[in-house]
């Protein structure tokens, strides 16, 4: 073979075998690979049965509920399709809160979710709390606005 | 065929030589000379493409050596400090296998005959980390015989070898260079070899 | 000044992440300084003894 | 000009060349297997010592056994790296091996295969025992041992390239620890992930075609690394 | 206009003439770096305001994001430099690369850190194994392999050579770093800046950090180029014009003494 040809061919292998790992990447990238699994991958039975494994969502609003004991708090998380109900013994890190993000490790026993750490998951959005507080009056409009029947409105995407 | 263009090298802190010309023809011997630490080993080292030159370049039939390596590789057989001969292996399957390794069509035949030749007749089969420095040697050379390569790098080809030895050794290269091969080499020892042309380097001479 | 300190409960984690920033940032110019001045006084030394020896 | 008598030329393919390296790596491992030996021995002791040191209760060693075995199949492995090109280093083989009239890269996938033959594929093999040992399932075991065949290539790829990087250089194996244990990490999270998805009835497909992916990747460019690293190493 | 130019980076390309180049550079970004500190620091905490949501711990984001970037951007600067270096040989751009590693080591630690004292009051926790934090901490142990490779090969050549073959194969980690928090779901939060969509912050905080970013950035300019010129001394000891730089020098100190 040609020092030409060689090099020819090492490059062709070379592409293919670019393929074939690019093609298995964006297979595994479909799947699951992720740090936490979401109510409704838990409902359809994805989720590890008897086994710790972290659970991840939204905290519903209006859902938490705390013992007497003060420790001990029940609460729903979401992905806005199924919820799954949470309780959970233990300090809840500051960022907890109704409609936050919330990533939560624990069992699954008879259809609640035991959790044994909670971790608070927070997005990307910065913004001064007047800001934020402007936005929500905003929003409260829209709501009323829509409630009014207008329907020129676009629902806000949670 | 072999031509070296403005070669320096440096090692470390230390500049070995610098503006290295010269040029090699078939059927001639190239006898390098130079004391302790002059950069003889570097050299040859560097006609090999062990080694990049930190300027200048070594030629092969007027290409880089660097850029068609395979070409160039088939035609180089470089005997270096080390002999390149594994202990566990015995002195027939080290022969067998580099051979193999080099693309070489050597028969069984072929191998014994050169162990028979170069003098470790009847101890083709034993691993080689039971014999003795000289014999190991002889392996190595060994491998002269079997090349098919036009350009041979030796470097202090004769050390730990007895006078038979070298005696034989010295024939060898002749007969190589007889063939139209092209040697490199250097050594301590005075060694009578007849060729048609010798040229020599003293790397003590240059200025660097 | 104690309220700007406290950062609402959080001065802990804010200072601490400060602190350590400009802990390490300081220590590395600290360091590239006095490395350089030791390569200069060794070779300003191996330089007047090799004047010397001409 | 003489040219034609002594250019014959390369007659025997890449192939032969290739199989050369392999029949030579396989022939000088078993004149050494004190050397395979002890890398083995290494895999089970640290997977046996584990019931040992935890707690010999099944459910806790099941939980925990994917994890241990692949630790102890990475750390087997890291052992081995050593001993990959430092005797071919030492003796002057692997100057030769660079004067070799074919691609360095080829050479180095045919010693890197010999090696896998030795090392890696012996764990593979070992591993439904160790499994059971640790109280694993019959599936479960299975996954494992399709992980490690597709994990422990990669390992002695990665580690070719390590182990070319550090040769000759002091302190040699605790560098090379340090230099691949980072590429080893991915392999690693993946392979007990599958496994451990596997176990509570997860799918576990993108672990598997992830650990592919990473098989490939190496394969095309591990040798190139290792290669250029050899000719450093020999400088 | 391009001939010029290509002379230029020629002639710069030498370390002898780098050198006092870098000399001179370096008290200008030792200025921009301390005004952009200064700037950056009071828009921070006096200007920018409390977040909605986190409250004043989302503060640390003014380092660690800094940090952050400035640990993979100092990795592919580095890498880049190991090619040249390798590809044509320019032995300014293996010692731009050994200059660089400490400090993409320290920023890379310094991400690490502020993170974790950022996780604890936000997530609840000081570090978590996801795909954005251990990635980060891969490049860690490549920055750490880098150096120690470097330091325990004698030949300097051979150390650079070695090192940069090291550096270029770790490039691999640097997509899987910036990209984690889009292929997996992590507790990481995703990018609040990025170059396709409208950043997610309010302009002051955006500002500050992009401020502290400038900042970090000058600061790795003027502590490379301190460190390379170290670099260069002792790489090119043997030269005349080092022997007659620091010659000059010491006849100077004694002068200066009488």
């Amino acid at each position: 073979m040609k020092t030409r040809h060689k090099r020819m061919a090492f490059i062709l292998v070379g592409l293919a075998g670019l393929g074939v790992a690019a093609w298995l990447v964006l297979n595994a990238l479909n799947s699951n690979l992720a740090l936490y699994i979401s109510p409704t991958d838990v409902l359809a039975g994805d989720a590890p049965k008897n086994q710790t494994f972290r659970l991840g969502g939204l905290v519903v609003e209006e859902s938490l509920e705390r013992e007497d004991d003060g420790l001990t708090v029940h609460f729903k998380v979401t992905d806005s399709a199924n919820t799954i109900p949470v309780t959970f013994t233990g300090i809840l890190p500051d960022l907890f809160e109704e409609g936050q993000g919330v990533v939560a490790q624990g069992k699954m026993q008879g259809g609640v979710f035991i959790a044994s750490e909670v971790l608070a998951k927070h997005d990307e959005n910065y913004m001064p709390t007047q800001v934020a507080d402007m936005l929500e009056e905003g929003e409260k409009l829209n709501q009323q606005e829509q409630a009014g029947g207008s329907a020129t409105v676009v629902p806000q995407t949670p | 065929m072999l031509e070296i263009r403005d070669l320096e090298c440096v090692r470390g802190d230390h500049r070995l030589f610098t503006g290295l010309n010269f040029s090699l023809q078939g059927g001639e011997l190239l006898y390098l000379r130079g004391s302790n630490g002059s950069g003889k080993t570097s050299l040859l080292r560097t006609v090999c493409g062990l080694l990049e030159p930190t300027e200048g370049e070594v030629l092969w039939k007027g290409g880089n050596v660097r850029s068609q390596r395979d070409e160039f590789n088939a035609e180089l057989t470089y005997l270096g400090h080390l002999n390149g001969v594994k202990g566990e292996l015995t002195a027939f399957e080290n022969l067998q296998l580099g051979g193999a390794l080099s693309g070489l069509a050597v028969s069984e035949d072929d191998i014994y005959h050169a162990l028979e030749r170069i003098g470790l007749g009847g101890r083709e089969d034993l691993p080689t980390q039971v014999l003795s420095q000289g014999q190991k040697r002889r392996v190595a050379l060994a491998r002269l015989l079997l090349s098919q390569a036009s350009l041979w790098v030796l470097d202090e080809p004769f050390t730990a070898l007895d006078v038979g030895a070298v005696d034989q050794l010295a024939k060898l290269i002749e007969a190589h260079l007889q063939k139209g091969g092209m040697v490199m080499f250097t050594t301590h020892q005075a060694v009578d070899i007849r060729a048609g042309a010798v040229r020599e380097v003293n790397l003590d001479a240059l200025d660097s | 000044m104690s309220e700007f300190f406290a950062m609402g409960g959080h001065g802990f984690y804010i200072w601490v992440s400060y602190g350590v920033t400009a802990l390490f940032m300081i220590t590395e110019v600290i360091a590239v300084i006095r490395g350089k001045r030791t390569v200069e006084k060794r070779l300003a030394r191996l330089a007047r003894t090799l004047s010397r020896s001409e | 000009m003489s040219d034609g008598v002594l250019t014959s030329g390369v007659q025997g393919g890449l192939f032969a060349a290739w199989r050369a390296m392999l029949v030579r790596d396989l022939t000088l491992a078993m004149r050494r297997r004190a050397d395979v030996l002890t890398s083995l021995f290494v895999f089970i002791i640290v997977v046996s010592l584990f019931p040992l040191g935890v707690s010999p209760e099944m459910s806790v060693l099941r939980g925990i056994a994917p994890g241990v075995i692949w630790v102890a199949a990475l750390l087997a492995t890291m052992l081995s790296l050593g001993r990959m090109f430092a005797d071919d280093h030492q003796d002057g083989s692997l100057e030769q091996m660079l004067l070799l009239p074919h691609p360095l890269s080829m050479l180095v996938l045919g010693k890197v295969l010999a090696h896998w033959l030795v090392s890696g594929l012996p764990l593979v093999l070992l591993s439904p025992l160790l499994g059971m040992q640790l109280g694993m399932e019959g599936e479960a075991i299975g996954l494992l041992m399709v992980t490690l065949l597709l994990g422990t290539p990669v390992l002695s790829l990665i580690g070719a390239t390590g182990a070319a990087l550090t040769l000759g250089v002091r302190g040699g194996g605790v560098l090379v620890s340090l230099l691949v244990l980072p590429l080893y990490i991915p392999v690693l999270i993946i392979g007990t992930g599958a496994v451990d998805a596997g176990i509570s009835g997860m799918d576990y497909e993108g672990h598997l075609s992830l650990l592919g992916a990473f098989l490939v990747i190496a394969l095309l460019t591990t040798p190139l690394a290792t290669a250029a690293a050899l000719r450093i190493s020999v400088e | 206009m391009a001939l010029k130019d290509s002379i230029a980076w020629y002639h710069f390309a030498a370390p002898k003439n780098f050198y006092p180049l870098a000399g001179k550079m370096i008290p200008w970004f030792w200025g921009l770096t301390i005004v952009l500190l200064l700037v950056g620091l009071y828009l921070s905490f006096f200007v920018a305001p409390t977040d909605y949501k986190q409250g004043e711990s989302y503060r640390i984001i003014f380092i660690h994001v800094p940090a952050a970037w400035m640990s993979m951007l100092i990795y592919l600067v580095m890498a880049t430099y190991a090619i040249i270096g390798l590809a044509w040989k320019v032995r300014l751009a293996d010692m731009m690369a050994s200059a660089l590693a400490p400090t993409g080591a320290m920023f890379t630690f310094l991400a690490l850190w502020t993170g974790a004292f950022w996780g604890k009051p936000t997530w609840g926790t000081y570090w978590v194994w996801d795909a954005r934090l251990t990635s980060e901490l891969i490049l860690l142990f490549l920055y750490i392999g880098f150096i120690s490779l470097q330091s325990a090969i004698d030949d300097p050549r051979r150390a650079a050579k070695a090192s940069s073959l090291l550096a270029i194969v770790g490039v691999i980690n640097l997509p899987i770093i910036y990209f984690s928090v889009q292929w997996w779901n992590t507790l990481h939060q995703g990018a609040s800046v990025s170059p396709t969509m409208a950043p997610k912050m309010a302009t002051i905080m955006l500002t500050a950090m992009l401020i502290m970013t400038v900042a970090f950035w000058m600061y790795t300019i003027a502590i490379v180029l301190m460190r390379v010129r170290r670099i260069i001394l002792e790489r090119e000891r043997q030269t005349t014009w080092v022997m007659e730089l620091l010659g000059d020098e010491t006849v100077g100190e004694k002068d200066g003494r009488k």
